[in-house]
């Protein structure tokens, strides 16, 4: 096919932005994480795409890790944010800041 | 080589350490106990540096002039060339000796001074002058450095428990203020370190270093002096940067005002002649004539601002800044008379400055306080605090015969020969001190008693000044003649060291022949016979 | 006993009394009193020996007290006739007015503080006389100024003693200003400092302002314009002191100082010198009169004798000077003493006007100070006669090489009226006519210890230079040498041999014009000054004696002080204040602000890592 | 089907167990408390913090013991995933140090709340031990897995205090941030990869993920634009994890959020983790890139520097004025590790020489700080500690000593470490640091002797006032009553303080540089 | 034809991505999140990742996006996410979000890295019997994974087993209610500020 590896990296890169987007956006805390979940899936395409490129197993291994890590990771998240939606009754990050200065 | 006077040396530092150290177990002891324990840690330094200035001139010197020397390994010899290098030359003796004097003063001071927590008082105190022992005793300029922060520590803390009035602020900007020039200095000798070639057998030993020197530019020199001067120039209170002083030492405790202005402030001024002045000449000529100015903003216009205090301590705070002024004009003229004033200066400024300070505590005792505009007729009731009073001013103020007067003198001769300029106000300062001084010893002890110290009578009768004052107030006191009537016991093995050292200028003026063989002096008879 | 020796034990006598005072005597009474005496003695029995047994020849010791590379500081003693005649005049003046304070301070509850306070005067004195060196003069000079100090403020908790002590001090220590700046230019100048040396070394060629300087310690000491101010207030202290150091000796070390040095004064120095003496002579000698204090009359009559001494000095007589200075200590000390009797015996009045009709109750006082008086006045065949007509007529003398001289000469012979004129006002007022206070009416004579040494005095101020024309000495042949020679060129010389007659019709009429004028003038017994109730304004300057005082306080008050209290204000503001506080007001600004980053909201911080990930990738990317 | 096992073997053949032995112990006594948890819970209360704590000094003993025989520098383990050396076996210690007084803190903090036990110290060493392994990573994937398996721990660890809306929400800013963080590094670590791996480029190598080898290639083509790129996204998320301007700012929240011994476990073990990492990245993979990391590490350095200082100026809460006053610390740190990008070899010596120290003071004050703590564990104001010298003179000397040694007094462990790095950096000639550092060094010195103010200073002017604000603390303070293994612990804590302050002689078995 | 599907699959995914982030519906955002995955895994196909896109279906869309569902539905925080994010938020992230796109953009389209085209040759089965080859050479097989992992990469895998762990025991501490009968009972924590 005619497509290059550049334009895989691109995508997975606007990916990546796209992610940091929603969590310089959005205010609410599981939409944020989302997009740290958009963040990671960014990596993983760019790691098959090099994986794919370079002709090594590594990132193609690599990415079964960080889709472990990254569902580990959200657990604990969620856990998180639902024991202090039980205290605080929200999940707006600007209403999640006593503490500070 | 460890003979006992090694050992000697390494326990009049290590002993008052270790006195501290055992009072920790401060509240099992009785009070007595720990008392003596810590007695013991004041006196034995004093009288091992009495020991040794008496052993000195004997004593043969091993590299660099140093007598009594033993070096210990911290497990930084190889890397970095550290170790606990201790010894004594002709310049340290002299301070070594003050910072026994002193610190047993004071700790005789402190025993009798009814602190709350007097075992913490003690306790400090005696890391103090640990420290102090520690830095005159060092060779090398890494423990030179650290014996004295180790020193000045404890003064917050002592300002802070035991402190008087404005504490908060005082012992804060004080500590800030030191710390900033230590660490200046920290950096100036890290330099000396990097120039004396990355611990290529020098490391921070100072005898290495003056070998390895030598061959360091004029531009180096300059620049690391600069640092050292800065730096040093803070912690002696040289001119613009004097502001902690006077605002420290009147926060401050007795004792430690006595330990921290006598000793631990000649500090600066050593480091510049042990170590900056011998290893970066070329620096000290770059820099001169700014020190030449400041040190003159030191006597003169600190001299003036000295007139204008109105509180006890802070004048006896900014005159010992003031006289920081003549050691720096000693070290400026890089001569052997000039630098040898200094040191002579800086042993009795230790000594009497550190005497005005218990004094003042004492006067405060008795009239309740500092203000000397509300004081006025103590000599009525306090007679002899009155005389030790009027000896420790005119001391201060360099009355011949206190040993004061020969530091200030020696230095006017070596600063003519250079900077005859710098002379006149030099001396006016001397004049300025005199009225201050004067005038404090008038407002406090002359005149008719004051309603306020007659009020104070009533309710405790003023008595005048007790054994417990007037002992260390004796030792101090007795130094100060002692060396002003026989200046030779400092300057003798000074004036050997100083004459080693190749790099002090020693000029010679050529003396006429003994010309009493020709008969009659002309002063007998009158030389204008008139011509007709 | 060997020269060193003795001398050492002479310097170190009344050391020793002082400290064995210090020590123990400190409420002693009469103890120290007899200690400080006995040293006292003891001085005087050694100078004698020594004085007696001297072979006349100039000798030298020393030792180094000092040493930094080529620079030595030596202790040592250099003996030669001046020495001779100073130490004699210290030890036997000093000997006789310490008996004196025993009688004087007998109801003083402080004896030790003062005896002791004599005791270390002499030790101090002493080592001025015996110094071969200017380091080692300085450092007595100093002690001097220092035991001088302590006996003024002998009285302290009085005001006034407190302010003229502190005065006393302050301004000597103006005149060290340039006497410190002289030694240490004399050593890089000519490589020593020590007297003799220097003198081999000098021909001559003495630099002016180098003389200036070191005249600058003869000024303030010897209280000379400008820093003459101290010496009337010096008279806080008790009377035996004021006639010890404010009369006989401390304030003639200034003169014998220039004596000592005065192959190192140029003829420009000698000029200023002599200009500035001669004024004081006539002016203080006129501000006498506007006394109407016993004491500040003779402290007044003491600045105008140190005139005439430092006149001697300038015109090139220093032996001239050496014989006033110490005829004037004979008389000068009988007269300071009388009044110390008389003040004694009126319960400490010191008002002339109040006192009179004093010579039938104390006979010998008054016959003492009518001796001692014309001693002063110059009158023939007494001792002030020899000294001072001298140099009189030393100046007439010069005047016929430089006819400025006559001016001077005008001016020392006023001097010589206006002495006679506040001599006679003062025995007249005091002792004859009737007693104008119930305090003089109770006077009664004091006692030997106070009489003896009026005696001793008044006989020596009478007839202690009779050595000069007649072979009777009352001194030692020895301290005789160094005042003989000036006497003699001055009288031998022709010009002064043919109008000796005028001159000394001139003098002696003065004096008696003087006398006579103050006789019907004041008259006997008078109970208040008829000069300050017909010329006020006369008075008023005289008294004030130009308003010297004032501008001094003036000046401490009002200049010095707030030149202090301005540069206190400006290091409290620009260095404490702006430089040191205003760096941690600023880093506490800082803080604040960075404090204000922490707004607490995940979104304020990602925008950090945002800015992080951009600023470092545009780096990264070469674009920064 | 039979296959040709031996290219499999010889994959197989480095993974030598037993030169992990530590990690897996600890693994292994992580499990025992679960078990212990499980089955005999009636235990829980006294002997689990007891076992764990013991369990850890065990090994840390037999570590000790057993050192000299790890003195084989540079080999390398699990087919290239870890590379061991005298670093690593020396920072082994230090993890293993640095768990064993979080958990001591953690007893402490324990005591005050009502919180699950095990599941604390479980975590603790679980961490710990990924940490250790986390450093002598040798490869991006085990480096990666490492470091998750840290973030995630600390993630549970900093919300631990289920109970407090602060705790939590501080887990949550950790969460969000630290996932943001290792995402930027991941996507560095990714393009290395892909670059390294590049098969048309001089140099590129099969397993590109693996230090060696991408130090290899690094060296062969240094400005290649995606190895700039991804070197710059993997400082990123290194300097997350040290706290380092600009994404040091999450650090005053999260440190006051998260419970007293957790706080002192991210203050600690994880920035050392972070600038161990980094040494080992820059002396290996990034050796070649000097151009682009010292001018980048040096900006970060003297922000940090200024930053940390300057903010905890005006803080009252102690534990914001611990995280700010860690951020300088990890600026001056920097300044060693730049010396190391400089040339001067010996400087991870100087580093580790000064985590040391820094370890020793920070929890000689955050173990003071867990005693002094009530209930309300992340407001811990400055007015608590007014007048503690009275109340208890012991903790005071402890915190003092600990604080003294922070702002780097002598004769105090924390001067050497100072004056290490600054020869070192003097050695790599960098002045204007130095400037900075000194700078700060005195700013410091206001806010910790601020500190030792509260504590030993009586209010002059109005005392009274000054009682009655802290007098709820104060009293409690004074029915503190502390038992001999506490006192033993800080008091073990100053000595050595003191020790590592006046002799180093016992360091002489570290090669000075490793 | 590829080429094709690539244009769909990323269009798909990107487009979805957005609408995540700028949705302002939690669940919508869920509901696109599942469509970004399911691109992706598209894109996988394309780069021959069979085994890797059966997982990102299985794991992301299956597991993790349904744990964010009921989440979501639990803590009903529909009415929170109706508020829009303010002007300068909205101002300051589309910055942040440009910049980074064109760091992007110069990295990855122009100049930063110059085009690659892919090996045609994709080894389709592991190596068999009897070959001597690397066992980790590249493959789309699923086996070469096993491979990988237990033999390279087996000290990463056991570390996961302790990184799921202590996850676990993570959530059980913030879920479970934690009482203890011999110290005071848990306070409530209410916001002190």
């Amino acid at each position: 096919m005619s497509i290059t590896l550049n334009e895989f990296l691109f995508v997975s890169g606007l990916l990546f932005t796209i992610g940091f987007l929603g969590v310089l956006l959005r205010r609410n805390t599981l939409i944020i994480y989302m997009g740290l979940e958009l963040m990671l899936n960014a990596v993983n395409l760019a790691l098959v795409g090099f994986s794919r490129f370079n002709q090594t197993m590594d990132g193609n291994i690599f990415v079964f890790f960080i889709i472990t890590v990254a569902a580990a990771e959200v657990a604990v998240g969620l856990a998180i944010i639902v024991a202090l939606y039980r205290k605080r009754q929200t999940v707006m990050v600007d209403e999640l800041n006593a503490l500070s200065h | 080589m460890t003979d006992l006077n090694t050992i000697l040396l390494q326990l009049a530092v290590f002993i008052p350490l270790i006195c501290g150290v055992l009072l920790f177990l401060g509240k099992r002891l009785e009070m007595n106990v720990a008392k003596s324990i810590a007695l013991s840690g004041f006196l034995s330094p004093a009288v091992i540096a009495l020991w040794l200035w008496s052993e000195f001139g004997a004593a043969d010197k091993g590299a660099g002039g140093y007598a009594f020397a033993s070096s210990l390994d911290t497990g930084l010899q190889d890397a970095f060339g550290i170790a606990l290098h201790l010894g004594l030359n002709g310049i340290a003796l002299p301070m070594f000796v003050l910072a026994g004097i002193v610190g047993a003063a004071a700790g005789l001071h402190a025993l009798q001074s009814r602190a709350e927590r007097l075992v913490t008082y003690l306790q400090l105190l005696l890391f103090m002058l640990g420290g102090l022992m520690g830095v005159f005793a060092s060779v090398d300029i890494f423990f030179f450095y650290f014996f004295h922060e180790l020193a000045l520590i404890p003064t917050f803390i002592m300002i802070g428990i035991w402190g008087g009035q404005g504490r908060r602020v005082a012992a804060m900007e004080l500590t800030i203020y030191l710390t900033l020039g230590a660490m200046l200095s920290l950096i100036g000798l890290i330099a000396l370190y990097a120039a004396g070639g990355w611990a290529a057998g020098a490391g921070f030993n100072l005898i290495e270093l003056k070998k390895q020197l030598v061959a360091v530019d004029a531009n180096t020199q300059a620049q690391i002096f600069g640092l050292l001067l800065i730096g040093f120039g803070i912690l002696v209170s040289l001119f613009p940067f004097h502001s902690w002083a006077p605002r420290g030492y009147a926060a401050a405790p007795t004792s430690a005002a006595m330990l921290h202005a006598g000793v631990l402030k000649k500090f600066g001024l050593y480091g510049l002649i042990q170590i900056a002045a011998p290893l970066l000449p070329k620096g000290v000529e770059a820099w001169s004539s700014l020190i030449i100015w400041l040190a003159l903003g030191n006597l003169v216009l600190l001299g003036l601002v000295t007139m204008a205090q109105r509180d006890l301590k802070q004048l006896i705070g900014y005159s010992s800044v003031m006289h920081m002024g003549y050691c720096f004009l000693g070290i400026v003229t890089m001569s052997v008379i000039g630098i040898g004033g200094a040191v002579l200066l800086m042993f009795a400024h230790g000594l009497s400055v550190a005497l005005m300070f218990m004094l003042a505590t004492s006067v405060y005792n008795r009239t309740r306080t500092y203000d000397l505009t509300a004081m006025g007729g103590l000599g009525k009731k306090a007679p002899v605090l009155a005389a030790i009073f009027v000896a420790g001013t005119m001391a201060s103020i360099g009355l011949p015969g206190f040993a004061n007067f020969w530091g200030e003198f020696t230095i006017f001769v070596a600063l003519w020969e250079q900077h005859s300029w710098a002379v006149a106000p030099a001396v006016a300062a001397v004049v300025i001190s005199a009225i201050y001084g004067l005038r404090a010893v008038a407002q406090i002890f002359y005149g008719p008693p004051t309603q306020a110290l007659s009020a104070v009578d009533e309710t405790s009768p003023i008595t005048d000044i007790t054994f417990s004052e007037k002992l260390p107030a004796a030792i101090l006191l007795v130094a100060l003649l002692a060396v002003g009537i026989w200046p030779k016991s400092v300057t003798e093995p000074l004036n050997h060291e100083l004459v080693n050292q190749v790099v002090f200028k020693n000029p010679v003026v050529e003396k006429p022949a003994d010309a009493l063989a020709q008969t009659e002096p002309s002063n007998v008879s009158d030389p204008r016979i008139p011509s007709s | 006993m060997e020269l060193e020796t003795l001398l050492t034990a002479i310097l170190l006598v009344p050391l020793g009394s002082a400290a064995m005072i210090a020590l123990f005597l400190r409420r002693g009474g009469y103890a120290a009193a007899a200690v400080s005496v006995v040293a006292a003695a003891v001085i005087l029995g050694l100078s004698l020996t020594f004085l007696l047994t001297w072979n006349g020849v100039t000798q030298e010791v020393s030792t180094v007290w000092l040493t930094l590379g080529s620079y030595e500081v030596t202790m040592g003693f250099l003996v030669n006739y001046q020495t001779a005649t100073m130490l004699f005049i210290v030890a036997f003046v000093g000997f006789w007015i310490h008996v004196f304070s025993v009688g004087y301070m007998n109801e003083d509850e402080s004896k030790g503080r003062f005896f002791g306070g004599l005791s270390i005067f002499m030790f101090s004195m002493l080592g001025i006389v015996l110094a071969n060196n200017l380091i080692m003069i300085f450092v007595f000079w100093e002690l001097v100024g220092f035991s001088s100090y302590m006996l003024i403020a002998h009285y302290w908790d009085k005001d006034y003693a407190a302010a003229a002590s502190k005065k006393a001090f302050i301004v000597n220590r103006v005149g060290d200003f340039g006497f410190i700046l002289g030694i240490v230019w004399t050593y890089w100048q000519y490589g020593t400092t020590n007297l003799v040396l220097l003198d081999a070394q000098l021909n001559n060629d003495a630099s002016t302002v180098l003389g200036l300087l070191l005249a600058c310690g003869f000024i303030g000491k010897s209280a000379q314009f400008p820093l003459h101010v101290w010496l009337t207030d010096a008279m806080a202290g008790p009377t035996p002191v004021s006639a010890l150091i404010h009369a006989a000796t401390m304030v003639a070390a200034g003169v014998y100082f220039m004596a000592r040095i005065f192959f190192m004064l140029s003829p420009e120095t000698q000029e200023v010198i002599l200009w500035l003496c001669a004024a004081m002579t006539l002016f203080a000698g006129l501000c006498a009169l506007g006394q109407t204090d016993i004491k500040k009359t003779l402290a007044y009559s003491t600045l105008s004798h140190l005139g005439f001494m430092g006149a001697a000095i300038g015109l090139g007589f220093p032996s001239l000077a050496l014989l006033h200075m110490a005829m004037h200590a004979f008389f000068k000390a009988t007269l300071f003493l009388c009044s110390g009797s008389v003040i004694h015996a009126c319960h400490h009045e010191q008002d002339m006007f109040k006192m009179g009709g004093l010579w039938r109750k104390m006979p010998i006082t008054t016959l003492t100070c009518i001796l001692a008086a014309l001693s002063i006045m110059a009158v023939p065949y007494f001792a002030g006669f020899y000294s001072k007509d001298t140099i009189l007529s030393g100046a007439w003398l010069l005047a016929h090489t430089d006819g400025r001289y006559y001016v001077i000469y005008a001016i020392l012979l006023l001097a010589a009226l206006s002495t006679a004129l506040y001599t006679g006002r003062m025995v007249w007022v005091v002792f004859f006519g009737q007693s104008n206070s119930d305090n003089a009416a109770h006077a009664k004579e004091s006692n030997l210890f106070m009489t003896v040494p009026l005696l001793v005095l008044a006989a020596f101020s009478v007839g202690a230079a009779w050595f000069l024309e007649f072979d009777v000495s009352l001194l030692p042949e020895t301290v005789t040498v160094a005042l003989k020679h000036g006497y003699a060129t001055i009288t031998q010389a022709d010009v002064v041999h043919h109008s000796h007659y005028l001159l000394l019709g001139l003098s002696v009429g003065v004096m008696i014009v003087g006398v006579l004028a103050t006789f019907f003038f004041y008259g006997p017994g008078a109970s208040e000054d008829k000069l300050q109730r017909r010329y006020g304004l006369v008075y008023k300057i005289l008294h004030k004696h130009g308003w010297f005082d004032d501008v001094y306080d003036a000046y401490v008050v009002k200049v010095q002080q707030r030149v202090a209290d301005f540069f206190g204000f400006l290091d409290l503001i620009l260095i404490s204040g702006f430089m040191v506080r205003g760096t941690a007001g600023l880093a506490g600004l800082l803080s604040l602000v960075t404090r204000s980053f922490h707004v607490g909201s995940i979104h304020g911080y990602v925008y950090w890592f945002l800015a992080g990930v951009v600023i470092f990738g545009a780096f990264a990317f070469h674009l920064i | 089907m039979n296959l040709n096992l031996t290219p499999f073997k010889e994959f197989s053949a480095t993974n030598d167990w037993g030169m992990i032995w530590p990690e897996i112990a600890l693994g292994v006594l992580a499990l025992t408390l679960l078990i212990v948890e499980l089955f005999a819970p009636n235990l829980r209360r006294r002997w689990l913090p007891r076992l764990a704590i013991l369990g850890q000094i065990g090994i840390l003993g037999a570590l000790l013991i057993g050192f000299d025989s790890f003195q084989t520098p540079g080999t390398t383990l699990f087919s290239g995933m870890i590379e061991q050396s005298g670093l690593t076996q020396v920072m082994r210690i230090y993890f293993l140090l640095g768990s064993i007084l979080v958990s001591y803190v953690g007893l402490v903090y324990l005591n005050k709340q009502s919180l699950p036990r095990m599941e604390l110290f479980h975590v603790v060493i679980v961490v710990s031990a990924s940490m250790m392994l986390l450093i002598q990573s040798a490869h991006f994937v085990m480096l990666f897995v490492a470091l998750e398996t840290v973030t995630i721990g600390f993630y549970v660890l900093v919300g631990y205090n289920r109970n407090s809306a602060f705790s939590l929400e501080g887990g949550l800013k950790y969460l969000i941030l630290g996932g943001a963080s290792s995402s930027i590094l991941l996507f560095g670590i990714v393009m290395l990869y892909g670059a390294a791996g590049t098969p048309g480029l001089p140099g590129a190598s099969v397993d590109s993920m693996q230090f060696s080898q991408l130090a290899a290639f690094i060296q062969a083509n240094p400005d290649n634009m995606l190895v700039q790129v991804g070197v710059t996204l993997v400082l990123c998320g290194i300097f997350f994890k040290i706290g380092a301007v600009p994404f040091q700012i999450w650090i005053p929240d999260v440190y006051q959020g998260a419970p007293t011994p957790v706080t002192s476990f991210l203050a600690v073990s994880s920035k050392t983790a972070g600038f161990i990492v980094l040494i080992q990245l820059i002396r290996g993979p990034f050796a070649a890139l000097e151009n682009l990391t010292f001018p980048l590490l040096s900006a970060v350095a003297i922000m940090s520097i200024l930053f940390g200082n300057i903010a905890a100026l005006s803080q009252r809460n102690v534990k914001r004025v611990m995280g700010l006053s860690g951020i300088s610390h990890a600026g001056y740190l920097l300044l060693g590790v730049i010396a190391l990008v400089k040339g001067v070899t010996w400087a991870p010596w100087a580093v580790v020489f000064y985590l040391f120290t820094y370890m020793i003071g920070a929890f000689a004050v955050f173990a003071v700080m867990a005693h002094v703590a009530g209930e309300d564990d992340e407001a811990q104001e400055l007015d608590h500690y007014y007048d503690l010298f009275r109340s208890q003179p012991f903790l005071s000397a402890i915190l003092s000593i600990g604080l003294g040694s922070l702002a780097g007094i002598p004769p105090l462990a924390g001067f050497m470490g100072k004056l290490f790095l600054f020869i070192a950096a003097f050695q790599a000639g960098l002045i204007p640091h130095l400037i900075v550092a000194i700078i700060g060094v005195v700013i410091s010195i206001y806010y910790y002797f601020g500190w030792m103010r509260e504590i030993y200073f009586r209010n002059w002017q109005f005392p009274a006032e000054a009682e009655a604000n802290t007098s709820a603390v104060s009293k409690r303070l004074a029915g503190l009553h502390l038992g001999l293994t506490h006192r033993i612990t800080l008091a073990a804590l100053a000595v050595l303080a003191i020790l590592l302050g006046v002799y180093q002689g016992f360091l002489g078995l570290w090669p000075l540089s490793f | 034809m590829l080429d094709f599907l690539f244009y769909l699959f990323s269009a798909l995914t990107l487009l979805s991505a957005l609408l995540v982030v700028v949705n302002r519906n939690a669940v919508n955002a869920a509901m696109f999140m599942i469509i970004t995955f399911v691109g992706m895994a598209g894109l996988f196909l394309l780069l021959n990742a069979y085994f890797l896109a059966v997982l990102q279906v299985l794991v992301y869309a299956g597991a993790v996006m349904v744990l964010f569902l009921f989440i979501i539905m639990l803590l009903d925080v529909e009415h929170a996410s109706k508020v829009r994010p303010d002007t300068l938020t909205v101002v300051a992230s589309g910055i942040g979000f440009l910049l980074l796109a064109s760091g992007v953009c110069t990295l990855f389209l122009y100049g930063g890295v110059e085009p690659s085209y892919f090996p045609e040759s994709v080894p389709e089965l592991p190596l068999t019997a009897h070959s001597n080859a690397n066992p980790l050479e590249y493959t789309t097989a699923a086996r070469s994974f096993g491979y990988g992992l237990f033999t390279k990469y087996m000290l990463p895998f056991q570390m996961t087993g302790f990184l799921l762990l202590i996850a676990m025991i993570g959530v059980i501490v913030l879920s479970k209610q934690y009482t203890q009968p011999n110290i005071a009972g848990s306070k409530d924590a209410t916001i002190k500020r």
